[in-house]
């Protein structure tokens, strides 16, 4: 490149410069309110919609400046998924990356284009952020008009919103046989899905037993299952359980829900479990409670029985649960299917509440075997978690027929035919099953799986009264697989009849229902007379709902006791009328496990101080 | 890897070097402390004569410093990333100040940052830093929101933000 | 005449950012120079393993105020060759129309900048207004005039969309326009030619042995630059030229900025060209939130040729969600030390902001 | 505050209408004066103008982040400058460290080390802020409310007490020290 060589001294050369003498000025005076409008995606003062906001406190963990303080607000509730505060802006560490309004789970906090701010005083500086804006005061836009400058989009999301897939059994291959659908997290994806949750704790909030989730998540993103193992058996002693078939209301409530898919806790615990050998449990929970000297006895093995003899036998009592079947477990044992949750998984759960000490009194019914006030007698303190055995019925005509089954004893017979405990169930070629619950998807898709093992085709049809599967108390998941597994749905039929002819079940008749609850969430359906079908069948299993059964109560002690809708009335600490007695689970409060184990741990604290005071 | 640092890598053989591919032009060669200014030499001499940065990574559960040279070629585009390790607690190195004399300053900066005294470099006075009076600030070890909060004092607001923000919602009437 | 102990800077209206050289005058002439950086130092590879790999990007721009896109571009390009993420072919083309924007940026900012000190104040008058339709560039793509925290690891934040594409096709348009001005007023200037031509000499050995890179490399007749050399991003899908001069002076190193200009606005609108269209313009490291992102063990050297020469980051990676380890090369840490203590010696006080003018020292890149 | 008298009513109408900065670049929030004092933004056209020497300077601009390095330069150059002076904070790193506020060699607050007139919220400010930020000092030396310098000597000792707590001592160092 040639230089640049000084020019040849030109008188005129200066003169160049006049030709900018002949171009309008562009001058623009500084208007003196707003300022020269900033552009589209400008970073400038943040406004928060108080509404969508979950107070998760996502923002202050990403930012880089720990400008953003959570803290609470009078007056705001803490609710399903929501939690009372607010972020705190300190607009003297703000450094405007609005990394919190992408990671914002709800997409509630987000920048405007104001950015004058100016004071005197420091205090003016600190800023909670409503949906109004930081002009509110100054007045400068007409309140709430400021406009928005860096919002979210798909590209500067920086949220996860996709879930881990899990890997299962194809539906093909799964049907065929009773082996777990689900397959467990790798190592790989356990900490992938676990890098997804933003540790807001919303869900220890939900979650009935108050489980540390953000922490056992945390251990497994940093490849710490032993203390993640820790965690868990701080509040659950049946994770390994509650780590397959729990109701998992956490995920509802997880902020990252809010927009995407929620992290999967449920199977994020499971992989705990599955990974930590059983063998280990003891050294690394290391409890070495001191014995008191108390005993308590525990009526019934189920979740809530099992979770209370956990925290009373670690708190240094001796426990003993009466068992009425032939193994302990309960509903997990007897009503959940063995594809969801294998005898091994339950089995390694009660074997580490036994090697804490607690005694389980199998075929040991209350009433038959043993009389309740023996039980009374013997120990300073008792423990009722019995459940919800009996069936309900439609009662419509021809229940009563013995081809017209009821899904928990039917459950209970699959199950024991499964692990050779009893003979096999009778399997028809055609299953009508009413019901919407997950109890009916349960014999629906059990009942597939024989159909297919026995006659290699499913027909299963399963009616509702719920006219959408989002109406269905069944969860999605739940409906998806068995969709996939070949059972029909028919939502929105309420039954008439059964029809038998020959003394032989040959199928049902439905009308269509109209609604279901009215308008104060009662449950009062309404059917369209006229419009019915019918429907073939061999057997018809009613999946409608359970009941109690309280009759091994002694008359004098049930007189005593509250009833509340079949359920028992309790204290905050699940103590009945009766000050020695205590009561938890189905019979208490249901309708899942979680609520179970929730049960027997606060039964187990109000037990402690109960016989710590007498 | 490129052909021509192929070459060089073979010809660095003598040295007993670890190998590591980071992109094709881009290697990491970690040799033993001994031998590392042969190697920069041997680099040099190579055409890799463009010391890009000179730089130190504390290993605090090695107990540790790695000693990083980025060398450069304005040839072929090639990067080499010599390495070595030496030892945290008496951390001491030669000077390559007669390779590159712009390595003063590098030098003169790790001593600042990490503590490493460079033997034959005599200006090792602080560089960035005036009247410091901790451990040096890069090490692991070191917490600089400790030393901020102890030395530069934060705000405290007073303000009733939660009062403030019901205002401009107009819950309240301010 | 004895020899007068004199500090120039940091409060010096001549002097280029926060910094400071200290020196023994004898009358005019320099007898000793030593520099004496670290008012802007903030510890910033100490601040950068305490933060996420994500929100590093707001700390980033920060280290080099005048150029702030090259430090995000290069953590991005460190971490993306540690983690072998395939970023989207339309965010590199993105980042190489950010990257030329902000040369072009700076060196406007530059050529005004040697206004400064030369009294030549329609320099910096013109250099700064241009420089602000950059800015509106940037804002309107970024949402920031000057820390655009825009390029992030994996690609960058926002797309281009048809309406800033416009924007970026008047606005070359217009400087393009003003280049012969700019020549005109300024490289034609009696007073930049007497003040600049043949002071601060450089010879091509001098420069290599100092490690200088950058304009102050190319004055000296050799065409290095990272962005052929070791091409990053679509650099060697585009078609450009790199300027150099023999002279090495003062004069040829802001003469070599000027002409850089022109080359950028031809890069910048190939890559507008050639980029692909698309909705996608970022991929993350890993799975999870940007809290919990990791990227795997290892270490990388990525450098680019920032607008003041060869810029890297150097970083080292535990396999956690926060960098182990990040070191910085300014481009003029070189110059801005070791060039002060060895190549200011025997010239006029009165050039000793002009080497800091022209050969780039950027106070913040050195300081971090 | 004590009533003014009619003439320092007059003097402070006047001081408002020609403030001088002083040039001095202290952090990262220099980058937006250019724009400011050149042609697009123009701050000439309020009297605003950038001066070279503390002695004929007005205002100090802190342009955001101090290291402990710049303060003694900084306090150095406040007690140069002639009464009144005003101290204009740049940014959030004035007001409570911002970024840097983990920071080993950055302070966090600057009104504890020197008095502060008007702070700029802003990471960094836009020209027309800072602009603002002018405007809005001039209003209130013409009410007679900035009254930083009268603080700083009121309470001189409190202040040294703070810059020798954060600093070790006030002192400028020379590079040949010898």
């Amino acid at each position: 490149m040639a230089m640049q060589e000084l020019p040849k001294k030109d008188f005129f050369a200066p003169l160049k410069a006049w030709k900018f003498l002949g171009k309008k000025p562009v001058t623009i005076e500084v208007p003196n309110k707003v300022k020269r409008e900033a552009s589209d995606r400008y970073r400038g003062f943040h406004i928060n919609d108080w509404e969508k906001c979950i107070g998760c406190g996502t923002c202050s963990k990403i930012c880089p400046t720990d400008a953003i303080t959570m803290v609470e607000v009078p007056g705001l509730v803490r609710d399903h998924g929501k939690m009372p505060q607010r972020p705190v802006i300190d607009y003297g560490r703000c450094s405007f990356c609005a990394l919190c309004v992408d990671i914002c789970t709800t997409g509630s906090l987000q920048m405007t284009r104001e950015y004058v701010h100016v004071s005197e005083d420091a205090e003016d500086y600190i800023y909670m952020p409503t949906e109004k804006g930081l002009d509110a005061k100054r007045g400068v836009y007409e309140h709430g008009k400021a406009p928005l400058g860096w919002v979210k989009d798909e590209n500067s999301d920086i949220l996860d919103l996709v879930r881990v897939k899990m890997p299962m059994e194809e539906p093909e291959v799964r049907v065929k046989s009773f082996i777990e659908i689900v397959k467990g997290y790798s190592k790989e994806q356990a900490e992938q899905e676990a890098a997804r949750c933003v540790a807001c704790g919303i869900c220890t909030y939900t979650c009935p037993e108050h489980m540390d989730i953000p922490q056992y998540i945390e251990s497994i993103y940093k490849g710490d299952l032993e203390e993640g193992l820790r965690w868990l058996y701080r509040t659950n002693p049946l994770s390994m359980v509650c780590g397959r078939v729990c109701t998992h209301r956490c995920e509802t409530a997880c902020s990252v829900g809010v927009r995407g898919e929620p992290v999967a806790i449920r199977w994020l615990k499971r992989y705990i479990i599955d990974n930590v050998p059983f063998e280990e449990y003891d050294r690394i929970l290391n409890i070495r409670p001191e014995k008191k000297g108390k005993s308590i006895g525990i009526v019934g093995s189920g979740p809530a029985g099992l979770s209370a003899a956990y925290f009373l036998a670690t708190m240094g009592y001796d426990v003993t649960i009466y068992e009425a079947n032939a193994r302990p477990g309960g509903v997990m044992r007897y009503g959940i299917p063995r594809y969801r949750l294998p005898d091994e998984a339950l089995d390694k759960d009660i074997a580490f509440i036994e090697a804490l000490g607690v005694k389980i009194l199998v075929n040991t019914k209350v009433g038959q075997e043993i009389n309740f006030d023996e039980i009374a007698k013997k120990h300073d303190a008792v423990f009722l978690s019995t459940g919800f055995g009996l069936g309900r019925s439609t009662r419509v005509p021809g229940t009563d027929h013995p081809n017209v089954k009821q899904a928990l004893p039917m459950l209970k017979m699959i199950r024991d035919y499964l692990r050779g405990d009893g003979p096999k169930p009778p399997v028809p070629r055609k299953l009508i099953v009413i019901g919407g619950g997950n109890v009916a998807m349960d014999i629906s898709r059990s009942m597939a799986r024989l159909q297919t093992m026995e006659y290699g085709e499913v027909n299963v049809h399963t009616l509702s009264l719920e006219r959408s599967f989002e109406e269905m108390p069944a969860d999605m998941d739940e409906i998806e697989e068995a969709l996939e597994e070949g059972v029909e749905f028919h939502p929105g039929w309420g039954p008439i009849e059964i029809v038998i002819e020959n003394d032989e079940v040959k199928g049902a008749r439905f009308k269509k229902c109209l609604r279901v609850f009215d308008e104060n969430h009662r449950f009062s359906p309404q059917f369209d007379e006229n419009n019915q079908i019918f429907i073939e069948a061999d057997m018809v299993i009613e999946a409608i709902g359970q009941a109690p059964d309280y009759s091994y109560l002694p008359q004098e002690i049930q007189e005593k006791l509250e009833f509340v809708r079949g359920r028992i009335k309790t204290n905050e600490y699940n103590q009945t009328a009766i000050e020695w007695l205590f009561a938890g689970g189905d019979i208490v409060h249901g309708p899942d496990i979680i609520h179970g184990v929730a049960d027997g741990y606060t039964a187990a604290k109000g037990i402690d101080m109960y016989l710590s005071n007498k | 890897m490129m052909s021509s640092m192929n070459d060089v890598v073979k010809s660095l053989e003598g040295f007993n070097p670890f190998i590591e591919e980071i992109d094709e032009r881009e290697v990491k060669v970690t040799v033993s402390p001994d031998r590392v200014i042969a190697v920069l030499e041997t680099l040099k001499a190579n055409g890799y004569s463009h010391l890009s940065l000179m730089t130190c990574v504390d290993w605090i559960d090695d107990n540790q410093l790695e000693l990083v040279y980025i060398l450069f070629s304005w040839k072929d585009g090639g990067k080499f990333i010599v390495s070595t390790r030496i030892d945290r607690n008496n951390p001491k190195f030669f000077t390559v100040k007669e390779l590159w004399p712009v390595a003063r300053f590098y030098e003169r900066e790790l001593h600042e940052f990490f503590g490493v005294e460079f033997e034959g470099n005599d200006d090792m006075r602080p560089l960035f830093l005036e009247l410091w009076d901790e451990k040096p600030p890069l090490r692991k070890d070191f917490d600089p929101r400790d030393y901020s909060r102890k030395k530069f004092p934060d705000r405290k607001y007073e303000k009733d933000v939660i009062k403030e923000a019901k205002i401009f919602r107009g819950e309240i009437n301010g | 005449m004895g020899e007068v102990k004199l500090f120039f800077g940091p409060n010096h209206p001549g002097m280029h950012g926060n910094f400071s050289v200290h020196m023994y005058v004898e009358g005019d002439i320099v007898k000793r120079a030593r520099p004496l950086p670290g008012f802007l130092h903030r510890g910033f590879e100490k601040l950068m393993e305490r933060r996420y790999w994500y929100s590093n990007i707001a700390l980033i721009p920060r280290i080099c105020v005048p150029e702030p896109d090259i430090n995000e571009a290069c953590y991005a390009m460190g971490v993306e060759k540690i983690a072998k993420l395939d970023v989207p072919e339309r965010a590199q083309w993105i980042r190489m129309i950010v990257l030329e924007l902000a040369r072009i940026a700076n060196h406007l900012m530059a050529v005004g900048g040697v206004g400064g000190p030369i009294g030549l104040y329609t320099a910096s008058y013109w250099g700064t207004a241009d420089r602000d339709r950059i800015l509106d560039i940037f804002e309107a793509l970024t949402g920031a005039r000057v820390y655009h925290m825009y390029i992030v690891i994996g690609g960058v934040r926002k797309n281009l969309t048809p309406k800033i594409e416009d924007m970026i096709w008047k606005t070359l348009d217009y400087i393009e326009s003003r280049l012969p001005d700019y020549e005109n007023l300024i490289f034609k200037n009696r007073i930049l030619h007497s003040r600049l031509k043949g002071r601060l000499l450089l010879t091509r050995e001098q420069a290599l042995e100092m490690g200088v890179t950058g304009v102050g490399l190319r004055a000296t007749g050799v065409e290095y630059d990272v962005r052929k050399v070791d091409p990053y991003l679509f650099y060697d899908k585009v078609d450009f030229e790199v300027p150099t001069a023999t002279d090495g002076d003062a004069f040829s190193r802001v003469y070599l900025k000027f002409k850089e200009i022109s080359q950028s606005i031809k890069i910048i609108r190939q890559a507008l060209e050639k980029m692909p269209q698309g909705d996608k313009v970022n991929v993350a490291v890993s799975k999870g939130s940007a809290l919990r992102r990791i990227v795997p063990k290892g270490m990388a050297y990525a450098h680019i040729e920032s607008a003041r020469g060869e810029y890297g980051f150097f970083v080292v990676s535990d396999g956690k969600n926060k960098p182990y380890r990040v070191a910085v090369r300014g481009a003029s840490y070189p110059q801005g030390l070791y060039g002060i203590e060895k190549y200011l010696p025997g010239t006029r006080i009165e050039d000793v902001p002009l080497w800091l003018a022209t050969m780039d020292v950027c106070a913040p890149e050195i300081d971090r | 505050m004590k009533e003014r008298t009619i003439w320092e009513q007059i003097a402070d109408s006047f001081r408002s209408r020609s403030i001088w900065m002083l040039h001095y670049c202290t952090g990262c929030g220099a980058m937006e004066l250019p724009p400011t004092m050149t042609s697009r933004f123009d701050m000439e056209r309020f009297g605003v103008a950038p001066m070279a020497t503390p002695r004929q300077a007005d205002i100090l601009l802190i342009t955001g982040y101090l290291n402990t390095k710049t303060l003694r330069r900084v306090i150095y150059t406040y007690e140069q400058m002639a009464d009144p002076k005003y101290v204009i904070g740049f940014g959030s790193c004035t007001i409570n460290g911002g970024i840097y506020f983990d920071s080993y060699s950055t302070i966090n607050r600057l009104d504890y080390y020197v008095p502060v007139d008007v702070y700029i919220a802003g990471c960094m400010p836009r020209p027309e802020a800072i602009l603002e930020a002018f405007n809005y000092l001039m209003e209130k030396i013409r009410k007679g409310e900035a009254d930083g310098w009268k603080r700083y000597r009121e309470n001189y000792e409190w202040y040294k007490q703070n810059q020798i707590r954060s600093l070790g001592e006030v002192y400028v160092h020379d590079e040949f020290h010898e």
